[in-house]
């Protein structure tokens, strides 16, 4: 049985910070798009954390979320992609090929969780910030869609460095970009086929909740909902 | 050629042109041998009445047969050949399999269909065959293909009496 | 495969775009032999240290080959080098246990700056004009020299105190340089200047812990959190490690989840988290936390001999905090009140924390005194689960001691001294003969009040060795740029954060990339030139050397059982990213002194009347930008802020039902008005603010500060009145009032279209 | 009128085609010059960028596919309806089939460009084609996007053949009359037709048969175009009700188009007798029944969604019923029902005039229903911090406009080349062969119900 990569995101502990925001783009040579193409939404952020506020002050609840890819088992972004350039691999992550893109956008709008981004230019980087891109992680070019790959180079990695070592993949041992640098550690990212992995665990724990779960897309992210405090007054 | 000696004459209606066909049985001409052009298909009127059997629709309905087979084998063979899963569907998707088959099915038909009608109707072809641009001007024409030399002006007179304006004859006395 | 490669192959289907962006055809430039060999598409990991704040987290660096166009000795060309990839937080290192916060990941971009200051410039033009022209570095130390000499030929008294050194915060060997070398020229104590600084939380703790310190709060094992306005999950304080505590806290413990209050009259980053929120004015945290004290007292839920001594007449239990009168007073209902204080005790280890707004507004200083009285009460000082303090670490050997006769008259506060300096350059324009700037930026972080631009104008000479060209080092007459972190050697001891005693140290992470200096090495080579006892002073070739001889140092006092020699310490530090002691207990606050707090509540004072100004004006600390000194680097421009989601630009906080009835829309154009300037900014309509309050991020707004922070947004620091806090003298960035107008339609670019999970207009049926 | 003799109707539906007024051509160089200003703001698009046009996160759809449906749809117009008179045998349909298939065949090619115009990477179009490559890929069957290919090639092959076959006489009989090179070309194109009866009879059976087996082709086309949108969960896109929703809406639009360019061609090219205002009326109450039929359908849908009551959806149906869509929305209920509904009801008001307007009222609905199907969902789907808006840019106005002034060029030109009524079927229907005025079909009272 090849691994399934899940992830888990505790809402209990994420603070909001958006590290993982930032770490995304460090990581995956995503290219910044400037205040006019931002405010015409082509800002791209494979992760984003969603803040939604209930209530009128002082009663206010603000919720944190953050939304990646959910690599679905039955992710509706595939099948409507006629070049088979969003596809799922044999370890259960929405591959996206940007040498097969032509750029329907078709992957885009099946996306309920509107995490597909695309590229509405050709990046651009003003030397020598180029120097900063990461040799592990392919650019896209103009009208190629792009999303978060779970990291796939960290995983490709360490398999490789596992099997040249004749051992499995420790759990724990994988670490997407936004998964290491969460201060809280809200994040645990790992195999979901493995039943005593730390996210098969936390998974299967009674706050977990898939995000529009019902659309039926079988997402690999599960969410932890925020716990309440369960003290009292009196010791 | 054979085909280009013929005797005919322009009739200016349907009626008249009846009565040359029906002079030109009584002649004895054979029915393959009669030649009969106009520029309206006048199906109501008995000189048209010639060869109406046809397989066109047998044939489409074979066309479409072999366009269903090619596009059931290129909707299947594709999703066999280069098994990628997507969304969680079976390696062959039966919907999708089923819809492009519809679609390569009614192509087949249509083509079938349109190259039956070249061929039968003896359109697009090089050969030069009898035709009068006066048809083009209503007239109808009613002649005779190879009439044997000895029989020529016999033909001359039926189609006259039969109402001919006038008597034309192409290929070699 | 080369990087540069596959983006040209990348590049090549597209437009042209791409070759000008990324990729660049290098074949006309000649190629220099690599200066270290490495193995191409291998990385390394090499340790570093955060300097993009003071919290002074650990930091590992994945360094792998590329090219980079260099210019080596005048020559632009291709060099092979270990070229920073990466930033991650250092697993091993006690602060932020391998954990990382937005800014950090920013590193990479300081070092990669398409503006950053690529070698020692002279200016040619007007001052402030940003003209300038190349030079050699001899030329430009020569220049310093000649500089300092002249300052120094001129011998006592006239040369006291004419020498002023302006940077950010510093910490270790780095600082001793500073000091040394500034003392041995007479100059003025190095003023380490910081917007966000936490001299009132220091100075409170010095009053009631005899400890002038930030606290390190032991987030991880406490059960019961009540923060007064303290953005530690943000930007305050130590944040990751705070964060890191917090996760652990919330869910780090199977079965016991602490709780967390956060006391504030704006829903902070950090109070959008909390268990339970309180709004309480500005200013009155003080009243509320004693309010607390008091229900402990009265109902006897902790024992008063536990800290008696914590305030003056705490034996009569504080009556005029008595929770209904407080509630008259703040608006926090009683039953709140003693509901909060119950629970607190109940859970204890519990703990409470202030910062950031609390200890800015006039009475900042009773603030900081009242929650400390009230953690003393809790008994949360120095155990688990509650207040520690850091041992910290420094050379004792030759401290550099500041010359008698140039202590300032003034509060501890260097911000404020610095105000105060500036006034007397104002008044005497050659008060300061050489002022030397190392990177912080008050012409942009201080009130236009302040006149900071103004004083500076007049210095006769001034030099900078910031790596970018800000509002305040556009001044300068030399710049003489330093390596940025990842090219430099790095030492810190951080202050908070850990209970343990942590001595950071890294060397650089790959070669510069332009024609820099580290700034230590600078001065040590200038003060050789200058020779005497500065020289003597300083009698290190270069930093590392100086380095070298700190942790020789550390090794003698508390190294010895985990290494060798000196040298083997040495290298076992070089490797893991500095040096920690496991096993050591966090050095107790000396006991809580009996001159404690004042218990009368001081009423917080505001510039600006009620009438004229209807809004508390709350600055705060930009998730991205913090203080303003990370708003040129495109990752913290284009990364949205977590409550607003804003992107590349600024806003202004304002509650919904406040807005609703000023007829203000999400994006309106702001004019916001205080006695003391004016900005302009579009509005935010938020519920998560008090309605009587405006607040703004501090970090946009500059005048000049590379291609990607000039001219956007506005600056809320300018349009602050020079309001103190009692008893420190620091700045009261929070006791300004405003009135706000309508300008215009306005432009606001978000990142998130809604404020509301199940927006209101899309009701269902 | 009185009935015209075959020489007659000859020479009125050839005229036209013997030479052109200074008004033809000035028509015409506007046309070609909008036509062209698309042409440059899509080689702008391709060498800019798509980032040019107004499509943004989370609209990644627009003008384009709008277009792409809108034309699908007004493609409907000939084929499909003159299919069905002809099976129908209603006489009098005569003068107006090849007008109408002429719609398809040229609305059909403009539609199908939308899905390249619109690619991030057009050049890289051809990917679409299933064919063995060296990319040793085919292209994904169980993509809409694929289905759409082989619909649209089979309908495109369909409404063309439908439209030569019977045009071949026609081009005989013009072979016969010109001279010189147009007589050379003509000659060739009328693949060498003598009028013999097997030709008749084979050109009649063969024109059967395409009527039946274009029908069903082209409800597969606006169905598979329907699902491709139906298939993504989008709110307020996945639903059952798409297929036919979408058929009706094309035949409704394509009726509507027939009818404004019948009432063109009827001024420019003096056609008074022959493009009768029974025909007008005929089509006028066929395009009665369609907007009934749309508007139960609208009904239909809007009241499923009602009663769902599923958040996502329901935030769709708000946007577009009160929200920031609902001006749109009204706007395209008044096109597609209010204006027409009476004007078509009303046996006084469904002269030329009135079907015209009626029918220019529809066109601009249905164009506003397909981008209301689009935009609202794809800017409100689901996590509302995700919501977006969308503007188009000038370089999507520009194509858009672009492929109406090219329909209208294309239209101009080709009326200028064939006879855009069929001279021969003309003069073989019974009313032509009698000195009768011609009987046509039901009296007009019995539609207006």
């Amino acid at each position: 049985m090849s691994h399934q990569w899940g992830m888990v995101i505790d809402l209990d502990r994420c603070t909001g910070c958006e590290a993982c925001v930032v770490a995304c783009h460090a990581e995956n040579n995503i290219s910044t798009v400037g205040e006019d193409q931002a405010s015409r939404g082509r800002a791209k952020h494979w992760i984003r954390v969603e803040r939604y506020f209930e209530g009128e002050f002082p009663d206010v609840k603000t919720k944190f979320m953050p939304v990646l890819c959910q690599q679905c088992d039955a992710a509706p972004c595939e099948p409507v992609c006629p070049t088979f350039a969003s596809y799922h691999t044999i370890e259960g992550l929405n591959g996206q090929v940007y040498n097969r893109c032509i750029g329907t956008r078709y992957c885009a709008n099946a996306c309920p969780y509107s995490v597909r981004f695309f590229n509405w230019y050709n990046p651009e980087w003003d030397k020598p910030l180029n120097l900063q891109l990461n040799p592990d992680v392919s650019l896209r070019e103009v009208g190629v869609m792009e999303k978060c790959t779970f990291c796939v180079q960290r995983i490709k990695a360490a398999e490789i460095q596992a099997e040249a070592e004749k051992r499995a993949v420790k759990d724990g041992e994988i670490q997407p970009a936004c998964v290491q640098s969460c201060p809280t550690r809200a994040m645990v990212f790992g195999d979901l086929s493995d039943p005593d992995s730390e996210v098969s665990r936390l998974a299967g724990g009674n706050r977990g909740m898939k995000l529009l779960g019902e659309l039926g897309t079988l997402p690999k992210v599960t969410y932890l909902q925020k716990d309440s405090w369960h003290g009292s007054e009196n010791a | 050629m054979a085909s280009t000696n013929s005797i005919y004459g322009l009739f200016p209606g349907p009626d008249s042109a009846d009565r040359g066909v029906r002079a030109l049985r009584a002649a004895g001409v054979a029915q393959e041998k009669i030649l009969v052009m106009s520029s309206e298909p006048y199906d109501e009127y008995s000189f048209t009445r010639a060869e109406h059997k046809t397989l066109m629709p047998w044939l489409a309905t074979a066309g479409g047969i072999v366009g269903s087979i090619c596009g059931y084998l290129l909707a299947r063979v594709t999703q066999v050949s280069y098994p990628i899963t997507v969304g969680n569907m079976p390696r062959v998707s039966q919907f999708p399999t089923a819809i492009v088959t519809y679609e390569v099915t009614m192509f087949g038909a249509v083509l079938t269909t349109v190259i039956t009608l070249l061929i039968t109707a003896r359109l697009a072809r090089k050969r030069p065959e009898p035709y009068d641009p006066e048809i083009s001007n209503g007239k109808i024409l009613i002649g005779v293909v190879d009439p044997a030399d000895s029989a020529r002006a016999q033909l001359e007179d039926s189609l006259r009496q039969a109402g001919a304006e006038e008597i034309k004859s192409t290929g070699s006395r | 495969m080369q990087r540069r490669d596959f983006i040209k192959i990348t590049a090549a289907g597209g437009a042209a775009a791409a070759l000008e962006g990324c990729g660049n055809p290098d074949h006309h430039l000649i190629r220099f032999i690599p200066e270290e060999d490495l193995l191409p598409g291998i990385a390394t990991w090499k340790p570093s240290i955060c300097t993009l704040c003071p919290a002074g987290c650990g930091t590992q660096v994945r360094v792998m080959q590329g090219e980079a166009e260099v210019i080596r000795n005048g020559q632009l060309g291709i060099l092979k080098m270990g070229l920073a990839k990466k930033i991650e937080g250092n697993p091993a290192h006690p602060i932020n246990q391998g954990r990382l916060c937005p800014r950090g990941h920013g590193e990479l971009q300081v070092t990669y700056h398409p503006d950053r200051i690529k070698s020692p410039l002279k200016r040619t033009g007007e001052r402030g004009s940003g003209q300038y022209k190349e030079i050699t570095w001899d030329e430009a130390i020569q220049q310093l020299v000649s500089q300092l000499s002249a300052l120094r030929a001129e011998g006592a008294p006239k040369a006291q105190g004419r020498l002023a050194f302006v940077s950010a915060p510093l910490r270790g060997q780095r600082r001793h340089i500073v000091q040394h070398f500034v003392y041995g020229l007479d100059g003025l104590p190095p003023f380490e200047f910081e917007f966000f600084n936490g001299e009132v939380i220091r100075a409170a703790n010095a009053t009631t812990f005899g400890r002038s310190a930030l606290p390190t709060v032991d987030l991880g094992q406490s059960n019961y959190v009540i923060s007064f306005g303290a953005d530690f999950l943000g930007t305050w304080n130590s944040p990751v490690a705070q964060a890191v505590g917090y996760g652990q806290m919330r869910k780090g413990r199977p079965g016991q989840r602490g709780k967390f209050v956060q006391v504030e009259s704006r829903i902070s980053q950090t109070g959008a988290s909390a268990d339970e929120f309180i709004a309480c004015p500005p200013g009155s945290e003080g009243a509320f936390a004693l309010s607390l004290a008091h229900v402990i007292l009265n109902e006897k839920l902790r024992p008063v001999g536990a800290a008696g001594r914590a305030i003056a007449q705490w034996a009569t239990g504080l009556p005029e905090y008595a929770p209904d009168k407080i509630e008259k007073q703040i608006g926090v209902s009683a039953a709140t009140i003693t509901r909060i204080a119950r629970e607190a005790a109940a859970n204890s280890p519990s703990v409470a924390l202030i910062g950031d707004a609390a200890t800015a507004h006039t009475n900042g200083l009773f603030n900081g005194l009242a929650v400390n009285a009230l953690n003393v009460l809790l008994g949360s000082v120095d155990r688990p689960g509650g207040l520690l303090f850091s041992p910290g670490w420094e050379p004792k050997s030759e401290r550099p001691v500041l010359p008698p006769g140039l202590e300032l008259a003034r509060g501890t506060d260097p911000n404020e001294t610095l105000h105060y300096v500036a006034g007397e350059i104002i008044s005497k324009s050659d008060r300061i003969k050489v002022l030397l700037l190392n990177g912080s930026n008050p012409a942009f972080a201080s009130p236009s009040a302040w006149q900071i631009r103004e004083a500076f104008q007049k210095v006769p000479f001034i030099a900078s060795f910031g790596s970018f060209i800000d509002e305040t080092s556009m001044l300068a007459d030399l710049i003489l740029p330093d390596h940025s972190p990842l090219e430099s050697w790095l030492d810190d001891s951080p202050e908070s954060g850990s209970s343990q005693t942590v001595v950071s140290l890294a060397p650089p992470a790959m070669a510069p990339l332009h024609n820099t200096r580290s700034m230590p090495d600078v001065l040590l080579d200038v003060a050789q030139q200058l020779g005497g006892d500065l020289a003597k002073a300083l009698p290190w070739k270069t930093y590392d050397e100086a380095l070298k001889a700190s942790f020789t140092e550390l090794y003698k006092e508390k190294g010895s059982k985990n290494a060798k020699d000196a040298d083997d310490f040495w290298s076992k530090a070089l490797a893991q990213g500095g040096w920690w002691s496991a096993d050591e207990k966090p050095s107790a606050p000396a006991s809580v002194k009996e001159t404690a707090s004042p218990s009368k509540y001081t009423e917080p004072q505001f510039d600006g009347s009620a009438n004229d100004f209807p809004f508390y004006f709350l600055p705060f600390a930009s998730q991205m930008f913090y203080d303003g000194s990370l708003a040129h680097l495109p990752w913290m421009q284009e990364a949205p802020d977590p409550l607003s989601s804003v992107m590349w630009g600024t806003w202004v906080e304002i509650n919904n039902r406040t807005a609703e009835k000023l007829g203000l829309k999400m994006g309106d154009t702001l004019e916001v008005a205080s006695a003391h300037g004016t900005l302009q900014a579009p509005a935010l309509v938020t519920p998560a603010i008090a309605p009587d309050v405006i607040a703004m991020p501090v970090g946009q707004g500059h005048h000049n500060f590379t291609r990607y922070a000039t001219g956007r947004g506005a600056n809320p620091i300018s349009i602050l009145a020079p309001m103190t806090v009692e008893g420190t003298g620091s700045l009261a960035w929070a006791a300004t009032r405003v009135k706000i107008s309508r300008v215009g339609e306005g432009k606001l670019v978000m990142f998130g279209a809604s404020m509301e999970e199940t927006p209101k207009d899309l009701k269902h049926r | 009128m009185a009935a015209k003799t075959p020489e007659q109707i000859t020479d009125d539906l050839l005229r036209p085609l013997e030479g052109a007024s200074g008004r033809y051509w000035s028509f015409l160089a506007l046309f070609a010059g909008i036509a062209v200003a698309a042409l440059c703001a899509f080689s702008w698009q391709v060498y800019a960028g798509i980032g040019v046009a107004g499509i943004r996160r989370p609209v990644f759809w627009g003008f384009y596919i709008t277009n792409f449906v809108f034309w699908i749809g007004l493609s409907h117009a000939g084929t499909l309806i003159s299919a069905i008179l002809r099976l129908a045998n209603a006489t009098w349909r005569r003068p107006v089939t090849r007008c109408a298939e002429v719609i398809t065949v040229f609305a059909l090619s403009i539609g199908a460009t939308f899905p390249i115009i619109h690619l991030g990477r057009p050049w890289l179009a051809f990917w679409l084609f299933p064919y063995p490559s060296e990319r040793g890929i085919w292209p994904n069957i169980r993509s809409p996007l694929l289905w759409d290919f082989f619909a649209i090639n089979t309908y495109l092959l369909g409404s063309v053949t439908f439209l030569l076959l019977p045009m071949i006489p026609d081009l005989a009989l013009i072979r016969d009359r010109a001279i010189g090179l147009r007589k050379r070309i003509y000659t060739i194109v009328a693949l060498g037709w003598r009028g013999t009866p097997k030709q008749w009879h084979r050109l009649e059976s063969a024109m059967q048969i395409m009527a039946v087996a274009v029908i069903p082709v082209a409800v597969s086309v606006h169905s598979i175009v329907s699902w491709d949108f139906a298939m993504a969960p989008v709110p307020a896109w996945h639903s059952t009700i798409f297929a036919p929703y979408f058929v009706c809406g094309a035949i409704f639009s394509g009726i509507a188009a027939l009818i404004i360019a019948m009432a063109l061609l009827r001024k420019f090219l003096g056609l008074e007798d022959y493009l009768l205002r029974i025909h007008f009326e005929n089509l006028g109450k066929l395009l009665l029944v369609m907007s009934l039929l749309w508007f139960y359908f609208v009904f239909a849908e809007r009241l499923t969604v009602w009663y769902g009551n599923d958040p996502s959806e329901m935030t769709v149906f708000w946007v577009t019923q009160t929200g920031s869509f609902s001006p749109l929305f009204w706007l395209m209920v008044v096109c597609n029902f209010v204006i027409p509904f009476p004007i078509l009801a009303i046996k006084k008001l469904r002269t030329i005039t009135g079907c015209v307007i009626a029918s220019i009222g529809v066109v601009i609905g249905m164009w506003l229903e397909r981008f209301l199907i689009i935009v609202p969902s794809l800017s409100h789907k689901y996590l509302p911090y995700s919501f977006g808006t969308y503007r188009p840019t000038w370089v999507e106005i520009t194509i858009t406009a672009g492929t109406f002034a090219g329909m209208a060029m294309l239209y101009m030109i080709f009326a200028k080349t064939v006879p855009i009524i069929s001279i021969w079927e003309l003069k073989a229907a019974p009313e032509a062969r009698s000195n009768h005025a011609p009987a046509l079909a039901p009296v007009p009272d019995s539609g207006a119900d």
